[in-house]
């Protein structure tokens, strides 16, 4: 152990565990101890996070290592990337968490859910840090197992065979994880996550067929966390979660993490040169494509809001695959920026969807009409968010899609600008009908509104959306500051990447 | 049904396997090794030797096995039930007669096993075959009683652990008799108590019965 | 410090003395078992630096006398069945258990037989251990109630008639070899059928005695109408006795050939008993009978992890986490389910309750035991598909890798209606149920022993080294 | 320096004003809106050729006024700043007013960002605020109308969001840069050209994507639909001026396209537009026919017909002219002024429209013939069409009954009908004709109109309207079946009431037969052909 330089990483999971580890004890009944160890936990890691992000951006190196497995030991590592995926963990973790305060106001089991709420966000921040395969696996499955009794919380029927159908799905993503980092481990050896990729730098290169099974097997394995087509289904059964489940789950932790770990396997793993040179890319292109247009479709035809807004993750998180597939720095910046754009977007989505359907009992698109004059904070977040999702400036959707399309078209790609603006149509097809009728139409007449809940849990509920739609917009405006993530994705693109412009 | 068609395959399996191994050449046996080590045993009589001093540590645990086949009768069946007594003249003298013969003839049993044929599960044997006759004849010894009766099963595991740590305070090994003459005298004493305890345990399943069929239901 | 000799023998003299200690003190009798426990589990803590250690009890050397030692083998088997006896006589299931007049004599006997087993270098020896494992075992099995009657029988019958091939075959090694000693019966190069037919019996008879597939039938009864702390022992170290019998016999006294040859009968073994514990345990609707067939599942890991095991010092650290972290998280398991069991009046699958919401340490517990029986990571039970995973491609066997994969995620499917009967189960208003510390401290461990394979490497080597 | 201050402060003051407005609910807040325009102005009349930076904003915004796009951004922003002021009047207090006023500013800083931005992103930005805020201002009724023209406008605004979106796009992958083409000289392209077509003919009302026009100007509220028509087009004009310039070799096929589309806008707006019955519809297509002529000047510059710099700067004075005009034109219908006052200010308006000498209006056009000497006779021709429409959109207004009196829509009607009227003062010689016969073929127009007018209300000749939105009604059982397959949007509980039913003083004529229309359509169609023929054998 030689300080900070070791154990910052360490500490940051750490300080995410711990946190699980003291909302679990606490009684149902405690709310204001709950609360506030709640909130202490994200906000001694965004301290933490600081520290890193300060660390690595003046040139710093941490890295921890434990012997874990005959051969492999467990890194915890950060790199630029890992930083990126990590303070957007944690500062979403604080919203979110501000958020659940206020919705979570009733019902059984509430230590369990922020204590499992913490336990999911330990294991993202460790599928971030993971500095090799075997310590991916590892938070990558203890994320699914922290995720299933969050998804499950409700306990009826309908949310336990949706969970049942989670578990399974991830359970066998999990598994093919498993099985690609044993055959990776057989073929490579012990060895990190390297700038350029692992694979590229072996001094044997073991067979094609060989490599493209790996990368195969790889893809499918978190393909099913980024919920990829086909292996999507789970997704939009798991909104039957709590709003800030929901949230949590489309924005940072499960979806993400499988994201993350796309681009971790193509860039990290094989390398660019590599995926390219045995041609795998452009079948992950054409499966992230299609599942874009494929999500965005079936989004159209969904009444339940939340329901709409699962199938617009399925869609809008494959832009982080179709970006990894391209091959070309401009791309890797969208693909690295959309894994935070998205993120802030869809929060802010899934906040609204909840705070609709707690505060006013709407829960369906057919009955948003006039939402916009009762809850005209979380409306204007919510059309933040929607027009985020389409791509209309100044929103940080616009900057992801402008990076992408750029980037295919110096990669030869023109078709993937085909499936951008097919895919832009379809999201302002299936948004701008809810903004509009949220604004300018007067709600229904039959409109029966639940019993409204305390002040405080509104404001709880309106707070959080607001300040990500306002980053929502922040990552736009302020796209080439300091503290924007272009600034990070553009320096990963070419430094870690290997690329030069 | 499978399970009878896997029994049978099994044993048409083993006969095959005894008549392989039987044709093949057996190896010397430790005959030999035995006869070469027992001075230093202080008996005799081989077989005392390795039951009691070569391999004194399985022969600790066949006592705890018989002392444990007791506890678990304990323990299933909580109260012991005196067989109904075979009441008549000559099973009261047959009794009275061959109580004292048995004893006697144990105790020579016991002592003779230092150089010949003998020992104490022998004699243990013999003494529970007189306590049974006690037994149905409905007279039980008081040292077959309540407690001490328990007490005296598990006291033939007990003496052979005391023993197995006396003799570790001269020799620092368990079990591992200080010489020639204190061996001698340390196997008669396990032995001795051995006996006594195998007889008692022996006679303590006799009469343990599973009453009414719900074991251990006694119980707090 | 204390010498190998003193520490060795305390390991069966301890136990042993409280059993007949608290034979002689019924009162006292509860309470002895669980410090004796305690004081066991410390003991085999302290064994650890003194793995490799070979003593000849009563100072007499290996073919005239017994020899125990303590290697990289005996060490985790030794720990996993203190870790047990320690927290199963802590928890309520336990003193339940151990409040019954007798039980604590017969649990400590098992402990006393159990770590003379794990010790034993002498191939009778192990007979007697056995012996002393087996009717401690059934006699606690017993006292599960009036419904154990019948399995507790065929379980004592199962046992004896697996000791009689196991002691066949041991009098087979030795009018082969005239010695009894493991490592000298190794040493002797039998071959041909010398050779075949004394491995045959006592692998028949250990089988048996484990409960492995095709000879599971007695296993799911008798596990299942236990007490809950006596069958989280069965379950847990018990079954394991008779496989770490079988591994010793295979690695020690067999040459690497012999196992080469016998691996396919292994492997098949090994993916019948997951086959059939799975479908068992599909058809489960009581929670312990799922949990029961779920042992015979992941039995059906050591024979497989055998299959490999031919001179691949890597499969048999395998094997050893495969039997730790089932033996843990299976003791985790049986612990929670009869708190449930407390707290519900029953049993059944789709009507638990959460009674004054005092199961979350059970719960976690449940949770985390099927983590580690899923071979999730970090639990123990990924480490050992890992090593087996690793073990197995090494060997050429590639489809050994997706085949753990994919059980893991059978093991999940079935293990899956447990886990949401638990997230399902509401809460009640009031109500009582033992809190569960000791069912998730050996569920933790469990987890935590995905963290040892540093440790475990470090032990076989130790095994390895002469 | 200070100019640079007033370069950011004019699209930064709109976006204060519109969040002032959602905290301050009174009328109050619409006056800042209305001063909120007043940078933009200022900016206008004294900024032209200012540059200011904002390096963290977007990628790298970069504004600057081009000179010649100043009096441009003068007239547009006194447009939205009147509309802004009109609104206090017009728009009722109440939590709409609110959401009426959020898209009003938002809109306004995109226009004016869209006038200023000198990169792609920043006026990719601007645009797209202008365009999807607007949908408020379209929509702010709430009526089924306001609803379906809403809907037909996002519909349109998308596509052009998205084509606009793949042109910027290919440019910057073209030239790996944010500035405008112009600026770099390289030529994107042929694909660009026609997306960036698409994507500002959307917004600048060309032929056949005008169709969303004639559907949002009567649904919106008067000031609203002074903004889009006088300021929200012009959008379009300038940014094809600005990114497919003249001044860059354009693809085969482009400029003829672009003459014959804005032909057909010019001529056929005309005829359907005569027809209506609603006087914002029937400005609503002058809107159309007016935007046609400027696209076909800007066609003819594309196909080597006009020099380059005379017509970017035709097109500039064409764009104040239109503007001040249309926008006086849109807020004369509901104006506050007292009669008398509102026909005379009507009337300068619509003289300046139809190129009367000494107007605005006649200086453009003088400037477009001479910029495309191939267009004059085109443009003589369309006069006659721009001056039917003038009449009748006049004569609706006469019809109507006269609208409250109101001191604030007064100021901003009258403020309009000053600019317009003043800015041909700054112009001096050019609003004058040369020749007597000039002179009398600018006037021609009107007095015909005039005369025709006079005739057929003699004649009182009634017909019925084409519907409004032509080419869409084409569409519409598309758009009702989509509507069915995604139902969730409405709230199908209660119906909006029927705007028409409470705008149409005038019961609508459903008995009304196409012959009065026919007339009316062939009396135009002959009108046209005269001028033609006259055109023809000077």
């Amino acid at each position: 152990m030689t300080g900070s330089a070791e154990l910052l990483p360490v500490l940051i999971v750490g300080a995410t565990l711990l946190s699980a580890a003291a909302i679990f004890p606490l009684r149902d009944d405690q709310v204001r101890l709950r609360a506030a160890v709640c909130l202490a936990g994200p906000a001694a890691t965004l301290a933490l996070v600081g520290a890193l992000i300060a660390g690595v951006r003046s040139g710093a190196r941490y890295e921890a290592r434990f012997p874990f497995l005959p051969g492999d030991d467990l890194l915890l590592q950060a790199d630029a990337l890992s930083v990126l995926f990590v303070a957007l963990s944690s500062a979403l973790w604080l919203v979110t968490t501000v958020y659940a305060l206020g919705y979570m106001r009733h019902g059984p089991n509430r230590s369990r859910f922020f204590g499992f709420f913490a336990l999911c966000v330990s294991a993202t921040m460790g599928v971030a840090l993971a500095g090799n395969m075997i310590t991916f696996l590892v938070f990558y499955e203890t994320l699914t197992l922290a995720t299933y009794p969050l998804v499950v919380h409700k306990g009826d029927a309908a949310t336990l065979r949706a969970g049942r159908t989670y578990l399974i799905y991830t359970l066998s993503g999990g598994a093919m994880v498993f099985l690609g980092t044993m055959l990776l481990h057989a073929l490579q050896g012990a060895g990190g996550f390297e700038v350029g990729g692992l694979l590229a730098q072996a001094e044997t290169r073991p067979s094609d067929a060989a490599l493209r099974l790996l990368f195969a097997i790889l893809i499918a394995g978190v393909g099913v966390k980024a919920a990829l087509a086909p292996l999507h289904g789970w997704l939009p059964l798991a909104m039957v979660a709590p709003a800030p489940v929901s949230a949590l789950l489309h924005a940072v932790a499960v979806v993400k993490a499988g994201a993350f770990g796309v681009v971790r396997v193509v860039y990290d793993v094989f390398g660019v040169t590599l995926a390219d040179a045995l041609g795998v890319l452009p079948w992950l292109g054409a499966a992230a494509a299609i599942t874009i247009v494929w999500g965005s479709v079936l989004a159209l035809g969904q009444d339940d809001l939340k329901r709409r807004l699962a199938y617009s993750t399925v869609s809008q998180v494959s832009y982080i695959a179709l970006g990894a597939s391209l091959a070309h720095p401009a791309a890797a910046v969208g693909a690295i920026l959309h894994l935070i754009h998205q993120g802030i977007m869809k929060i802010t989505l899934f906040f609204c969807a909840g705070a609709f359907a707690e505060v006013e009992g709407v829960k369906t698109v057919s009955r948003m009409a006039g939402l916009g004059r009762r809850m005209p904070w979380t409306m204007a977040a919510f059309t933040v968010a929607a027009l985020g999702m389409i791509g209309v400036p100044p929103t940080a959707g616009f900057v992801t899609k402008w990076y992408l399309a750029i980037g295919a078209l110096e990669a030869d790609g023109a078709w993937v600008v085909a499936v951008l603006l097919i895919s832009s149509g379809l999201n302002a097809a299936y948004f701008l009908p809810i903004v509009g009728a949220a604004w300018f139409r007067p709600p229904p007449d039959d409109m029966v509104r639940p019993e409204p809940p305390p002040r405080l849990s509104v404001a709880l509920m309106a707070v959080s959306p607001v300040v990500t739609a306002l980053l929502v917009m922040a990552a736009a405006l302020l796209a080439t500051s300091i503290f924007s993530p272009l600034g990070w994705a553009q320096a990963l693109a070419l430094r870690e990447f290997g690329f030069e412009r | 049904m499978a399970a009878a068609f896997l029994g049978g395959f099994i044993a048409l399996a083993c006969l095959a396997l005894f008549a392989a191994v039987l044709v093949a050449p057996a190896a010397p046996g430790l005959e030999a090794a035995v006869a070469a080590a027992l001075p230093e045993t202080g008996v005799t009589n081989p077989v005392t030797g390795v039951l009691l001093d070569f391999r004194g540590y399985d022969t600790l645990l066949e006592v705890a096995v018989i002392a444990l086949a007791v506890i678990g009768a304990a323990a299933l069946a909580p109260r012991e039930t005196p067989p109904a007594p075979l009441a008549g003249p000559v099973a009261t003298a047959a009794a009275a007669v061959l109580a004292p013969a048995i004893v006697l003839f144990s105790g020579y049993l016991l002592w003779t096993g230092g150089a010949r044929p003998g020992g104490a599960f022998q004699a243990g044997a013999l003494l529970a075959g007189g306590l049974v006759l006690l037994e149905i004849t409905g007279s039980r010894p008081w040292w077959r009683r309540g407690l001490s009766g328990r007490l005296g099963a598990a006291a033939g595991t007990a003496a052979f652990l005391i023993a197995g740590l006396g003799v570790m305070a001269a020799t620092g090994r368990f079990l591992d008799y200080p010489g020639p003459d204190w061996g001698y005298a340390v196997i008669l004493a396990i032995e001795a108590v051995a006996a006594v305890s195998v007889a008692v345990a022996l006679s303590a399943l006799f009469a343990a019965e599973p009453g009414d069929g719900r074991p251990g239901e006694g119980a707090p | 410090m204390v010498s190998p000799d003193a520490a060795l023998a305390a390991l069966f003299v301890l136990p042993l003395t409280g059993a007949l200690a608290a034979f002689a003190a019924p009162r006292a009798a509860a309470a002895l078992a669980i410090g004796v426990s305690w004081a066991n589990a410390a003991l085999v803590g302290g064994l650890y630096g003194m793995v490799g250690a070979r003593i000849a009890l009563g100072g007499h050397a290996a073919p005239l006398g017994v020899a125990l030692r303590l290697d990289g083998l005996a060490w985790p088997f030794l720990a996993l069945a203190g870790a047990l006896f320690a927290f199963a006589a802590s928890a309520t299931a336990g003193r339940a258990l151990l409040a019954k007049p007798g039980a604590a004599a017969l649990w400590l006997t098992l402990l006393a037989g159990l770590n003379a087993l794990f010790v034993s270098a002498d191939a009778f020896n192990l007979y007697i251990t056995l012996e002393v494992v087996s009717l401690a075992a059934v006699a606690l099995t017993a006292l599960g109630g009036p419904a154990a009657g019948a399995p507790a029988l065929r379980y004592l019958f199962v046992s004896l008639g697996g000791s009689i091939f196991y002691l066949a075959g041991v009098a087979f090694f030795y009018r082969a070899t005239g010695a009894l000693d493991i490592g000298l019966i190794g040493a002797a190069g039998l071959s041909g059928p010398a050779l075949a037919a004394p491995l045959a019996l006592t692998t028949l008879g250990l089988l048996l005695k484990a409960g492995a597939a095709p000879f599971h039938f007695w296993l799911p009864p008798a596990h299942a109408a236990a007490a809950p702390a006596a069958s989280a022992l069965l379950s847990g170290v018990v079954v394991k006795a008779a496989l770490y019998v079988l591994i010793r016999l295979w690695t020690d006294a067999a040459p690497p050939e012999a196992l080469d040859a016998a691996a396919p009968v292994f492997r098949v073994l090994g993916l019948a008993a997951l086959g059939v514990g799975a479908l068992g345990a599909f058809r489960a609707t009581r929670l312990k009978a799922l949990i029961a067939f779920s042992t015979v599942a992941q039995i059906g890991y050591a024979p497989l992890a055998l299959g490999f095991a031919a001179g691949s010092p890597l499969a048999v650290q395998a094997l050893v986490a495969f039997m730790a972290a089932h033996g843990l998280a299976k003791g985790a398991i049986f612990l929670a389910a009869d708190g449930l069991r407390r707290a519900n009046g029953h049993d059944a699958l789709d009507s638990l309750a959460d009674p004054g919401s005092r199961l979350g340490p059970t719960k976690g517990a449940i949770g985390l035991g099927v983590v580690a029986l899923m071979g999730l990571p970090p639990s123990g039970g990924f480490l050992a598909k890992w090593t087996l995973a690793e073990a197995a491609t090494a060997q050429g066997h590639w489809w050994m890798a997706p085949l753990l994969a994919g059980a893991a995620v059978l093991t999940g499917v079935y293990m899956l209606r447990l886990v949401s009967a638990l997230v399902r189960a509401p809460a009640c208003a009031d109500g009582d149920a033992p809190r569960g510390w000791s069912a998730l401290a050996l569920a933790v461990a469990a987890v935590a022993l995905g963290f040892s394979g540093p440790m475990l490497s470090a032990l076989m080597l130790a095994e390895a080294a002469p | 320096m200070t100019d640079a201050l007033l370069l950011i402060a004019a699209p930064v003051m709109p976006l204060l004003a519109a969040a002032l407005a959602m905290a301050a609910p009174r009328r109050l807040s619409m006056l800042g809106l209305a001063v909120a325009a007043a940078p933009a102005l200022v900016a206008g009349l004294t900024a032209g050729g200012a540059e200011a930076e904002l390096p963290g904003f977007l990628f790298g915004a970069q504004l600057r006024l081009e000179p010649d796009l100043a009096p441009a951004l003068a007239a547009i922003a006194l447009v939205w700043g009147a509309a802004a002021l009109h609104g206090r009047a017009e728009i009722a207090d109440g939590p709409d007013s609110r959401r009426y006023k959020a898209c009003f500013g938002i809109s306004m800083a995109g226009q004016f960002a869209t006038l200023l931005a000198r990169d792609m992103a920043s006026f990719y930005a601007g645009f797209a605020a202008l365009s999807f805020a607007a949908y408020g201002l379209v929509a702010h009724k709430g009526t089924v109308e306001a609803m379906r023209a809403g809907r037909v406008y996002a519909v349109f605004v998308v596509m052009g969001e998205l084509a606009l979106f793949t042109a910027f796009v290919l440019i910057a992958a073209a030239q790996a840069g944010l500035a405008p083409p112009v600026e770099t000289g390289v030529s994107a392209p042929a694909l660009v050209w026609w997306l960036l077509l698409a994507g500002f003919g959307v917004k600048a009302g060309l032929v056949p994507l005008h169709v969303w026009l004639p559907l949002a100007h009567p649904v919106a509220p008067v000031p609203a639909s002074a903004a889009l028509s006088g300021a929200t087009l012009k959008a379009g004009l300038v940014g094809l001026l600005v990114f497919a310039p003249p001044a860059l070799a354009a693809p085969p096929h482009y400029g003829e396209a672009l003459i014959w589309l804005g032909f057909i806008g010019a001529f056929g707006a005309a005829l359907l537009g005569v027809a209506q019955r609603d006087p914002k519809v029937v400005l609503a297509y002058s809107s159309v026919s007016q935007m046609g002529l400027a696209l076909a000047l800007l066609g003819a510059a594309a196909h080597g017909l006009a020099e380059p710099a005379p017509a970017r700067a035709a097109v500039l004075l064409f764009v104040v002219h239109h503007a001040l005009a249309k926008a006086a034109l849109f807020l004369g219908v509901s104006s506050g002024a007292p009669r008398m006052v509102t026909l005379v200010g009507l009337g300068v308006a619509a003289l300046s429209l139809t190129g009367a000498p000494l107007t605005l209006g006649y200086a453009a056009k003088a400037a477009a013939g001479a910029a495309a000497p191939v267009l004059g006779p085109v443009l003589s021709v369309a006069a006659f069409g721009t001056a039917a429409l003038m009449a009748r959109a006049l004569w609706l207004v006469v019809r109507q009954a006269p609208a409250r009196t109101s001191r604030i829509k007064a100021t901003a009607f009258g403020a309009l009908v000053l600019g317009l009227a003043s800015a041909p003062l700054m112009l001096a010689a050019s609003v004058v004709p040369s020749t007597a016969t000039a002179a009398a073929a600018a006037l021609a127009p009107a007095l015909a109109a005039l005369a025709l007018g006079f005739g057929l209300s003699l004649l009182r000749v009634r017909w019925p309207a084409p519907p409004p939105g032509d080419l869409v009604v084409l569409a519409d059982p598309i758009g009702a079946a989509l509507e069915r397959s995604s139902r969730f949007t409405g709230s199908t509980a209660d119906a909006p009431r029927s705007a028409a039913a409470l705008q149409d003083e005038a019961p609508p004529d459903e008995g009304a037969l196409w012959r009065e229309t026919g007339v009316a359509m062939a009396v135009v169609l002959l009108a046209v052909a005269l001028a033609a023929l006259g055109a023809a054998t000077r």
